[in-house]
């Protein structure tokens, strides 16, 4: 199990082409370029393909085609990139076309900055594009998990026919550290759906979103939420840590998961009781083990890199306000060590506040 | 054991790879490591800086915002971190660029005349690679033999040959503060 | 009789002036300006106020004056 | 006696949604046509635009897609990648082609893509009724143009073929109508020959058909015909815009 | 005070015109054709410009540069047409460019369908694009709220300097009823912000939103956080009707809330205590409403044309699951009066469920 | 002594943060020239792209956007509409323009809007790290076209004024070089020229200039001029491409 | 009293124009009302509806799911609606294109042959006119005064002059049921 | 020798084969198909097989024997 060092977004690519992905559509953005360079490099030495789109909205097209196609197929792009993938990933939706869309989240709104951010949250897990639907949302916490998670991604997205997102965040994706990547994977899967040309089928296939009839678009939507519902059960995952004997469990998912891990491996030295929950899984969001823990009498401390998006899925979780506080920082800076520290002890019992 | 450090200098003096040295070094001892780039438009022409951690630990935040070792390779980036140096840590610069000589409580600073000792080896691109040998000479933070492992696998082949000269000018460093 | 003026702050020793002036009375100072780069500097007196050097400058360094 | 001539094999026996009297229909037919003709019906993949083709998947008995409005040379982009050896053609509107997709049929021309594009040109967006598109001519009413195009303020058509031409990519560029028997018969010459060339792999073709919209234009379909002959073509000059050397004549 | 027969989105446009707005830029899509169709023969009559777009994108972009030059500027689309405009979106916030963009939504996802829904509620108010930012978002529940509530958001675009989004649907947008147009008012209000030329001014105006170091961007976003907190705190608007002795209180906008009211006129007819709480501020969300009448405790039941929008943040407003019951309509049917009637009855007391 | 060469009014005093020696900056210098020449600095109103120019609201001393990445043209529009008093330019690189803005550009021209464009190409993203650019040359090596840029696969390069040229809305199109002080007098010429026609009401104009990125082309500034002499200017030919019969001359 | 009705038929039959002139009629006699067209791709070619509400009250949903009251130009659109007449309903249909006779309990079912008649008036396309002259001697929804009024605000200046020739045609359908 | 068939349910009236046939043997029929339309018929019979009624037919109502 060799260890190399890759920065975040190259373990990613890497873990794509591992897990099978031949086909990758995107557009030039800062803070994910290296995973298109990557994957420009890469592709023609495994056989795949590599095109740079004219524009986030062409990509996302192509992977439309691609994916319908029958391909494995990823895109990545970072926060403006992807507010203009939103049309196509109702689509893709709509018309259950898998893919794995990578979101390398940067600050917001508008051209923003280069800076981390967790300012996105809402977009990945409510539906940025228009109509019911969800897709299913990693959020990796280590180069590790960029290369983990993203060959979960491709099968979940091929096992549901939905896109699948992967949100992350400029640190996470420049940031370097050691990996240990999966062999190479051979994957070709049954797509008895896709469009290859009819090679004999009686009945065409058809790769479509459309439902003209009131009544027809109302059946595409049943059948795609008893999906969704089908995910919700079986799809959360998250990370819980310490959160047993915790007075105070932090929820924080990626980046800020991280600085907070640092500000309780510090406080649990001085043997406060503090734990972990990071989810995994955006959407679904791990509810029940938060419902759990608030009837267990635990109070919460949402952190995030947002004027506070996931903390109203904690909320809706904990089904209990006054339970949950929240800190964040506007996109652009990210939260130091010391002030999640600082905010946590204020919050404990002997902390003084209470 | 945790090391937090910041490499910081100008675009094109090769801070951003004497910090992935370290991560990589570290991750070759058995450590947990990161490294994190400052990046975006910082690096035309201004200054460039990246973050380590080397640890025991899974590590958390891969920013330091305060950390225990700072290598500054010209006055405008010692200016900016120096005073966020915890105590007890270390300071290494390079003196070829940098007049005034800073006193910080706590904080100990080693000045490194990085580009002469480059020249005295024959090329002026390695004052990077003193500045580090310095560095690991008074912080120990990994073995020179790691660095060296490590910049086999960091450099493209094609640079392979420079490594007997970078090796030089690290254990150049290293024994300027060590002997 | 023409003389050419520098804003040593402002110029970032690209080189493209040295390359155009026909006199090649332009050349690069040992000295650094704050921003770390080698700066513009006369290195003759012949200038002939063509402005090549000006014209051609990314960082409008250059004044001219005949 | 023998049958001279058919209902065509790739077209399904389906009745269409179009209005009476739009050539719609008869493109889709003659595209139909070169299908069987070259006998790819088993892999061809069609792309079908958002516009009043929206449906043409109901209409053709090959694999389909349906695209976001303007993006289909995208999405064929992504299905031809995936199936180099397939036939795949996107069926697009002016509005969808040269309003909203116009980047996207630049982007794909000039790559010089491996597919076929069928290029409905009938100066009107048809489905969403009747507003201006980028092809509406000079003075022409429509529900956006109420006055009549006014090139002062919002400027003048764009001729589809002529743009292409100045790109590197483009194997074979044409224009035709299908006003009249005779124009019919050569425009399914040219789409023929589109997919002719895709299947030699020799890359990116499109085919510009002048087409009616009688609802839209106000006409009935057969003076929606004369306009076309009489109004549209000379406007948007009929014939090649770009032919590879190497395949020659009209049967390639 | 008379009385013309219009189509909601004809009022609309009117609404407009007389709210002093002079510049509109959109692209076609059904249901809200009437709107650029309307604008197209009336503005030049009001010596405004109307311009076609060759796409969502450019028009939302032409809107940015009107909107930042000073004028009073409106678009109008259709959910897969908003779904484009969501970059845009976020930078006309980002830059605070006051305009109006109108979502006559329809169903999806992908393309979807042209029957009336509201599916589109996440999209609008928790943002469909990147980075934290809110728009005001009215849903006007009759073809007189079409025209009074573009004049009011015209007015509140520009106090704010924020995007106002109207968000209705088909029905909305397609259906005729009377209404009572106001006067033309001509409106020229002070924007010392605006790109105009320099005009004399020392400094040049600047539109932006664009935060290089970290540390400006989080200065815009606590700026615009603090504008949010001074809209949620301000703006908030709903109609409640017959709430005060109602034991179940019906949550519902737009045109669920024109069903719900057909049901519980039946209802008060055979005295059961129903009431109807309808938000005309989607964001600002209606939440201290809610909360009282949690706290008087009420029941809730939330009719939505989705599978299940709104009823987050009544959930949220109420912080009590228990208590909120959803009956939702999936994209593409419209739910009828007697279906509603049916759901209301059965979570009644008298009901019999209970 | 006079001064014959003298730093433009209409440019701020702050040091800019291109690269040394990239050619950005003449052109910003020749812009502000063509404004300070004209009169025009205190009704112009700039609009920046994203790329490397995205803070050239920094340099100039006029009212400024900043646009979405390729939109440009879209927000110029915008802008005219509500002043067409106003003089209006974008300033857009080849991804920025030619890339994702293609649509935005194409129409912009074919509404002749009166506005002014100076599109800078340098074949290459520099922004984001020197990416494959649509206007990238075969075999040129990128960080996206690592083995040269292959046009089997991902096609030929677009020339702008050639397609622009195709258009009847455009009232002004020419390419012009930054790699010598000829060069430079002569695109100064033509973007005073794009900006004196939009005074005088005569539509679109748009003036591509050939531009250096020695660091994404991993040269040094020097060798840099001398590639866009003997390689850009050869492959994107110099001149004008479309000039309205009634103003003539340099000095419109 | 609220009357919530259907109209329909072919497109072409000017069903939209009879149900916006039953609303309008309703608005000026003071009513509160809706008029909303089905519409979308079933416009092209195939058949077309519209609900209008005319009530007493504001009126709440503007889709008619359960009429009291359905206008039905030809087979398809009687087929499609008439049992979702509410008991106590009437309906009003052009016997011309529709052969087969529905029956249904407790609604008033009513044969006009709007064709003949409106050919008989001169003009084939008043048909529809025929129609809800009779639907209004019927159910009296409004006044064929208010109709008539609203055929000035509702028909384009330039269409003005057939306004006489529907007002005949209203007038025989009120009459061929009323007198 | 030669003849049409015509698939009356599928015709729309349009009309456009009637203004093609070279031998005027087209009309329009009094009776309707379900879609409402009036559907082409023959009205002569001297069909010279020259499918211009076909290959304008933008329903494919029409095939052609000869
Ligand atoms: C993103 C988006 N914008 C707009 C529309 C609405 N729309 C549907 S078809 C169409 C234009 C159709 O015109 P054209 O492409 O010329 O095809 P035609 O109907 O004339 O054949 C438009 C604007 C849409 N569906 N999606
Ligand atoms: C929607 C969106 N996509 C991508 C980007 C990233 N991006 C910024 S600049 C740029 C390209 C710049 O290249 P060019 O336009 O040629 O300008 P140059 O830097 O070469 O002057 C890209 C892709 C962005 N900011 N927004
Ligand atoms: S003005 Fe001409 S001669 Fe003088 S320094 Fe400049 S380039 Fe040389
Ligand atoms: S061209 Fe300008 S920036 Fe470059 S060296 Fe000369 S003066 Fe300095
Ligand atoms: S609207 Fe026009 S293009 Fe569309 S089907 Fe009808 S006639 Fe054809
Ligand atoms: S990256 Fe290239 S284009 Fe950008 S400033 Fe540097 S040299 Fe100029
Ligand atoms: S085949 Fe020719 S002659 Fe015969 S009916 Fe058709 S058009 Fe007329
Ligand atoms: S052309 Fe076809 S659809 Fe039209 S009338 Fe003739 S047979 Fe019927
Ligand atoms: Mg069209
Ligand atoms: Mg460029």
């Amino acid at each position: 199990m060799e260890r190399v060092m890759m920065k975040g977004n190259e373990a990613l690519a890497e873990g794509a082409i591992r897990a099978g992905c031949r086909f990758f559509f995107g557009y030039p953005i800062t803070p994910q370029n290296e995973i298109p360079e990557y994957m420009a490099r890469r592709m023609p030495e495994v056989g795949g393909v590599f095109l740079q789109a004219e524009s986030e909205v062409s990509a996302i097209n192509m992977v439309y085609g691609a994916g319908g196609a029958g391909g494995r197929v990823l895109t990545s792009s970072s926060s403006p990139g992807i507010s203009l993938k939103q049309e196509g990933i109702s689509y893709l939706v709509g018309a259950q076309v898998p893919c794995v869309i990578v979101n390398v989240a940067r600050g917001g709104p508008g051209l923003g900055g280069l800076t981390p951010s967790q300012s996105d949250y809402f977009q990945a897990t409510k539906g940025g594009g228009h109509g019911d639907y969800r897709l299913l949302v990693y959020a990796p916490g280590n180069a590790q998990e960029m290369v983990d998670l993203i060959g979960l991604a491709f099968d979940k997205a091929e096992a549901y026919r939905n896109p699948v997102m992967i949100l992350t965040d400029a640190i996470m994706g420049q940031m370097m550290e050691p990996v240990v990547l999966p062999p190479l994977r051979e994957v070709s899967p049954d797509k008895p759906w896709a469009t290859t040309g009819k090679k004999g089928r009686s009945k065409p296939n058809l790769i479509n979103s459309l439902g003209i009839v009131g009544e027809d678009l109302e059946r595409i939507n049943v059948e795609l939420q008893a999906k969704f519902a089908r995910m919700a059960a079986d799809e959360v995952r998250y990370e819980a840590d310490g959160v047993e004997d915790a007075d105070l469990v932090v929820v924080a998912y990626g980046t800020s998961s991280r600085v907070v891990r640092s500000a309780i491996s510090r406080l649990r030295q001085e043997k406060k009781k503090v734990g972990l929950l990071r989810p995994v899984t955006l959407w679904p969001f791990p509810q029940q083990i938060l419902a759990e823990l608030a009837a267990a009498g635990k109070r919460f401390l949402v952190v995030e890199m947002s004027a506070g998006q996931m903390v109203e899925d904690v909320i809706l979780s904990v089904n209990d306000r006054a339970k949950v506080t929240f800190f964040g920082k506007l996109n652009g800076t990210v939260p130091t060590v010391k002030e999640v520290y600082d905010r946590i002890m204020s919050l404990l019992p002997e902390g003084g506040e209470e | 054991m945790t090391h937090e450090i910041i490499c910081a200098g100008f675009g094109g003096q090769g801070v951003m790879l004497i910090g992935q040295l370290l991560a990589y070094g570290g991750m070759l001892e058995g450590k947990e490591v990161t490294w994190f780039p400052s990046y975006g438009p910082e690096m035309r022409g201004g200054t460039a800086n990246c973050s380590v951690v080397i640890s025991d630990q899974p590590v958390g935040s891969p920013i330091v915002a305060e950390p225990d070792g700072l290598i500054a390779m010209n006055g405008p980036s010692l200016t900016r971190f120096k005073t966020a140096v915890k105590p007890g840590g270390v300071i290494v610069y390079n003196s070829s660029l940098v007049t005034a000589v800073p006193a910080l409580p706590g904080v100990k600073i080693c000045a490194v005349p990085a580009n002469e000792l480059a020249r005295e080896l024959g090329n002026d691109k390695i004052s990077n690679m003193v500045v580090l040998g310095a560095f690991l000479g008074l912080t120990k933070a990994v073995a020179v033999s790691s660095i060296e492992t490590a910049l086999q696998q960091v450099l493209p082949a094609r640079r392979h040959h420079l490594i007997p000269l970078n090796s030089a000018a690290l254990r150049k460093g290293f024994s300027l503060v060590t002997e | 009789m023409a003389r050419i003026t520098i804003d040593e702050e402002r110029c970032k020793g690209c080189e493209l002036c040295v390359s155009v002036c026909p006199k090649k009375i332009l050349g690069m100072s040992e000295r650094i300006n704050s921003q770390g780069y080698h700066f513009v500097e006369t290195i003759g007196p012949d200038c002939i106020g063509c402005a090549f050097c000006a014209r051609i400058c990314p960082d409008v360094v250059i004044e001219v004056y005949k | 006696m023998k049958k001279i001539f058919a209902y065509p094999r790739a077209l399904s026996p389906k009745r269409t949604h179009y209005c009476p009297g739009c050539t719609h229909g008869i493109i889709h037919r003659l595209v139909a046509e070169a299908i069987d003709d070259l006998g790819i019906q088993e892999r061809t993949i069609g792309i079908a635009p958002v516009g009043c083709a929206v449906l043409a998947y109901e209409y053709f008995d090959v694999d389909f897609l349906e695209a976001a409005h303007g993006r289909a040379p995208a999405v064929a982009t992504g299905v031809k990648r995936v199936h180099p050896e397939a036939i795949v053609f996107s069926y697009q509107g002016d509005g969808d082609l040269a309003s909203i997709g116009m980047a996207e049929i630049i982007h794909a021309a000039t790559r010089g893509e491996n597919i076929t594009v069928i290029f409905v040109n009938n100066t009107v967006y048809g489905m969403t009724g009747g507003q201006m598109a980028p092809t509406t001519l000079p003075g022409q009413k429509t529900t956006t143009s109420p006055y009549g195009r006014d090139t002062a303020t919002v400027g003048y058509p764009i001729r589809v073929c002529e743009l292409l031409a100045t790109l590197d990519g483009p194997a074979y560029l044409e224009r035709v109508s299908v006003h009249d028997p005779q124009h019919i018969i050569k425009a399914g010459r040219a789409i023929r020959k589109a997919f002719a060339l895709q299947v030699a792999g020799k890359g990116f073709s499109l085919v510009e058909v002048l087409s009616s919209c009688p609802t839209n234009w106000g006409m009935t379909p057969t003076q929606a015909l004369r306009h076309i002959k009489e109004v549209l073509v000379p406007y948007y000059p009929l014939g090649v815009f770009r032919a590879p050397e190497e395949v020659s004549g009209d049967d390639a």
